[in-house]
């Protein structure tokens, strides 16, 4: 199933009912959900996307993942646009029938999403808005994946 | 050469618009970027640091060494921050 | 909240939405579900556990989880009894400011509860039933962690 | 002493019975192991490979070596296989 970029808010439990309805032949099932965290005053979260690239990368990085682990299901949902706090910006869900690759394919795929997919965050509150600075951690995560930096 | 050339997050802002069209003769994007700073002081400044600059190429990440050759659109923008 | 060692099915989605309802300090929500993997020819899996001893041992793994990581939530549910290919048997869920510390205490959770909860499975088919032998990569897993394998 | 001793899985199923009430002078579970595999054929099998047992003090795991000073309840199951 490609991955879905959308406006409209997911249901993460339909979402993992979905993966398993029907079979037996998975031993893990790994969930990330990325939620608005609010540190104080955050009013909205408004998540700018390339349409187009945001699609073919997240579509890469799903190969990608599927290449590298035995998956039965590798699932990405990313939303985009204005979003309160505490609400749910998006999702990955990897299952496999062990609990090694379920984990390693969740965290390669967060990883590879956070510096390879064409969103940026922009905070808005009472004190003004400012765009999210990209976490230096986040490029260098790649590293533990063989991929170096951008 | 033609080239769609589009700016997102903090780029966009500072340009002052989304997209523009361009005609230009520049070989690579580190060419093409020395002729868009010297447009105005929104483009100079949206390149001010281009550390903090990631470019694509007909939507697929690259860097300010490529060359321009057969390119259609080239999209200029901030480290990305989702997830 | 403490671990639950129940006999009924859990409801995945609505544990992961309970987590987060009503508070937005949360950026990261990991879940692990183990399910009953049919590997040719199982009809059930026979969850035999340590009353008791159960309860303790998943309060103390919570206990080890919460002082190792900063944690907004963490929910361990396992399940005992007669279960069916494609069932849950259990999960864990985290939650965080950030992604890093939910995954490695989910992945923690999984590796200690693998080997330190007394909890043991019966695979029967048409076959027969055999006990599940415990992986010896499950008793190497919490190496990692600092903790020496019985 | 008297100890309430339990078993689980397979250990359960070969020695025929979920518990037992035993008296022992045993010091340590080492030797208490040696009293019940010397009780009848089933004890004798569930103990024939004492790699493949663990041992719970009280509902806390503990070790062969292990003293039963004090100690109420015995538990011997073999490797554990949750999640």
């Amino acid at each position: 199933m490609p991955a879905r970029v959308q406006r409209e808010d997911f249901d993460l439990g339909a979402e993992l009912a979905a993966i398993r309805a029907g079979r037996s032949d998975i031993g893990a099932l790994v969930s990330f959900t990325g939620l608005v965290r609010d540190t104080g005053g955050l009013e909205t979260l408004e998540l700018e996307h390339y349409p187009g690239m945001t699609e073919k990368a997240l579509a890469a990085i799903e190969a990608e993942a599927r290449s590298r682990w035995p998956l039965q299901a590798c699932l990405i949902i990313h939303r985009y646009g204005r979003l309160s706090p505490g609400a749910q910006i998006m999702m990955v869900a990897t299952a496999s029938a062990h609990r090694g690759a379920a984990f390693a394919a969740a965290e390669f795929l967060m990883d590879y999403l956070k510096s390879r997919a064409p969103f940026w965050k922009k905070e808005a509150g009472a004190a003004g808005a400012r765009w999210v600075a990209a976490c230096a951690d986040d490029e260098a995560a790649l590293d533990r994946w063989g991929i170096t930096g951008s | 050469m033609r080239l769609r050339v589009r700016y997102f997050a903090w780029l966009r802002e500072r340009v002052g618009a989304p997209e523009e069209t361009v005609e230009t003769e520049a070989a690579t994007v580190a060419a093409l970027v020395e002729e868009l700073r010297a447009r105005d002081e929104g483009h100079a400044l949206a390149f001010a640091d281009l550390r903090a600059v990631r470019v694509a190429l007909d939507e697929e990440l690259s860097d300010l060494d490529a060359a321009l050759a057969g390119v259609r659109e080239v999209a200029f923008f901030p480290p990305m921050t989702g997830g």
